[in-house]
């Protein structure tokens, strides 16, 4: 009757596992947790709502590039550093879609964009703007978009 | 099923502004949109967006600003914004829309610098 | 390289699911997800409160009581009803440790817990008093307890 | 590693007022109790806490406060508390702590029914 748990693939380490379908909103949902992680390793006000933002458009893109066939992704939470000295946050987003090639992305350009047709672009960007270090492994099983925050 | 964002439309010393309420994702863009051509349709060449009630936006409710941001300019006309969050002021900066729209603190000094 | 998430228990229906290390004050991100869930669904602020308190005593429960060699809990959150005209909230809280007995669990009076040296012991009855519906299966593999709040 | 429970000692009208921030679970419970028998020591009868900082609380929390009540009690004084949200103040009737600990809406409210 009760399920055991500990077959989770998210079993290993310390971690928090958060799995949302891809839904309108439930981007908030996986920033509202984000949130919570960053207040717990009291990370500034503006640092969390930096980190907000990062899910949400990582979050935005496997709902809407992934083509994921099980409609959901997963992010990984990780506290880096010491338990009692946190250093910072590690976020990944997964999805098992379809996949891109990163180095392919044209770098959005607000002139160019506010000529062109195609205004939309700029997820990436941002997601780099706003976190302090940005991976992304993306095969045609999927991608894993890993994001780091240091307090 | 969140909330949508709500607009609210003012006017302050000859000034329109546009008061957001809520997440500005593709809905919420569409609808300030929608608000912003009724103002130019109505002859309206400068808009203030007041953000105080937005804390979270995203990447293609802001894309739809981009295209406010440019039928605006068509028209010789401005769009300015007050009232960021931090983290909208950064997000701005880094896509280089700062140089495209006025940024300003709040609406008092929104209007000091654009009221006709 | 990009781990299929397809496989994940979790995968099954359309819901959300967290894991979380039974740490202190995890269970504050349990209830911010829960907050966040609430909102979507667009119920009342002081329903959702209610919510996250009753989240925020079966996660530590699970941490104090299950000795879970896993140390992780899991949480499933489930919308009920339409997605469009949603009827609540149903959550499940999951521990694969020891389990209990719930029969055996004697009720707390206020009267008595004021001379006892035992003070404790208030959660499950919080939980019954703040949520619609209360669901406790339990064995030597582990707990759930599943709660549900309607708007 | 979340903030630590903060307790501040005001006075009103003669009534001692414990102000309270943050999360009320095992530690921020134990900070309260060591405060309140700080008072109690010092001769104190009768306790406010305003719970107008704390918006989040634990059924672990809660028991040391029932711990804080039993001791108030033996010397015949008083614990009462003051703008608990409503679901703090529901969890409280639930324990049926609500007879044994007054509860008023805000500090003026509690000082009217217990300066003395
Ligand atoms: N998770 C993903 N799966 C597949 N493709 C993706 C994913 N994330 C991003 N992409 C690709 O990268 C492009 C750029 O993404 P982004 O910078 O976020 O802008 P936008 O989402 O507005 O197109 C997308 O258009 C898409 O082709
Ligand atoms: N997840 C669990 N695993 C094992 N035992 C549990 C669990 N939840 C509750 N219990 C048992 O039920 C008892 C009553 O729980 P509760 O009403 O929450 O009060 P308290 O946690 O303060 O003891 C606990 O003392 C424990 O013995």
């Amino acid at each position: 009757m009760v399920e055991d748990v500990r077959d989770s693939s998210s079993a290993q380490g310390r971690h928090i596992t958060l799995t949302l379908p891809m839904a309108a909103d439930m981007e908030l949902t996986a920033s509202k947790t984000a949130c919570a992680l960053g207040e717990h390793i009291r990370m500034s006000a503006d640092k969390v709502d930096e980190v907000r933002m990062a899910v949400v458009e990582a979050c935005i893109n496997a709902f809407e590039h992934s083509k994921a066939e099980n409609e959901q992704v997963r992010i990984d939470f990780r506290v880096l550093g010491d338990e009692s000295e946190p250093d910072g946050l590690e976020i990944a987003v997964r999805d098992s879609g379809v996949g891109f090639m990163p180095d392919q992305v044209a770098e959005p350009a607000i002139e160019e964009k506010l000529k062109s047709n195609r205004k939309r672009g700029w997820g990436l960007k941002i997601i780099g703007g706003l976190m302090d270090e940005v991976n992304i492994e993306s095969d045609e099983h999927g991608t894993v978009v890993t994001m780091r925050k240091m307090r | 099923m969140t909330e949508t964002l709500k607009v609210a439309v003012h006017e302050r010393d000859g000034l329109t502004i546009l008061r957001t309420e809520g997440y500005i994702n593709n809905q919420g863009g569409e609808e300030i949109a929608r608000v912003a051509y009724e103002q130019i349709d109505q002859g309206r060449r400068v808009l203030l967006l007041d953000l105080a009630g937005t804390k979270i936006v995203n990447s293609i409710g802001i894309s739809i600003l981009i295209e406010i941001i440019e039928k605006i300019m068509e028209i010789d006309g401005k769009l300015a914004f007050c009232c960021l969050t931090p983290t909208i002021e950064k997000t701005f900066n880094i896509m280089g829309l700062a140089q495209y729209a006025g940024i300003y603190p709040d609406e008092s000094a929104a209007v000091a610098a654009l009221a006709a």
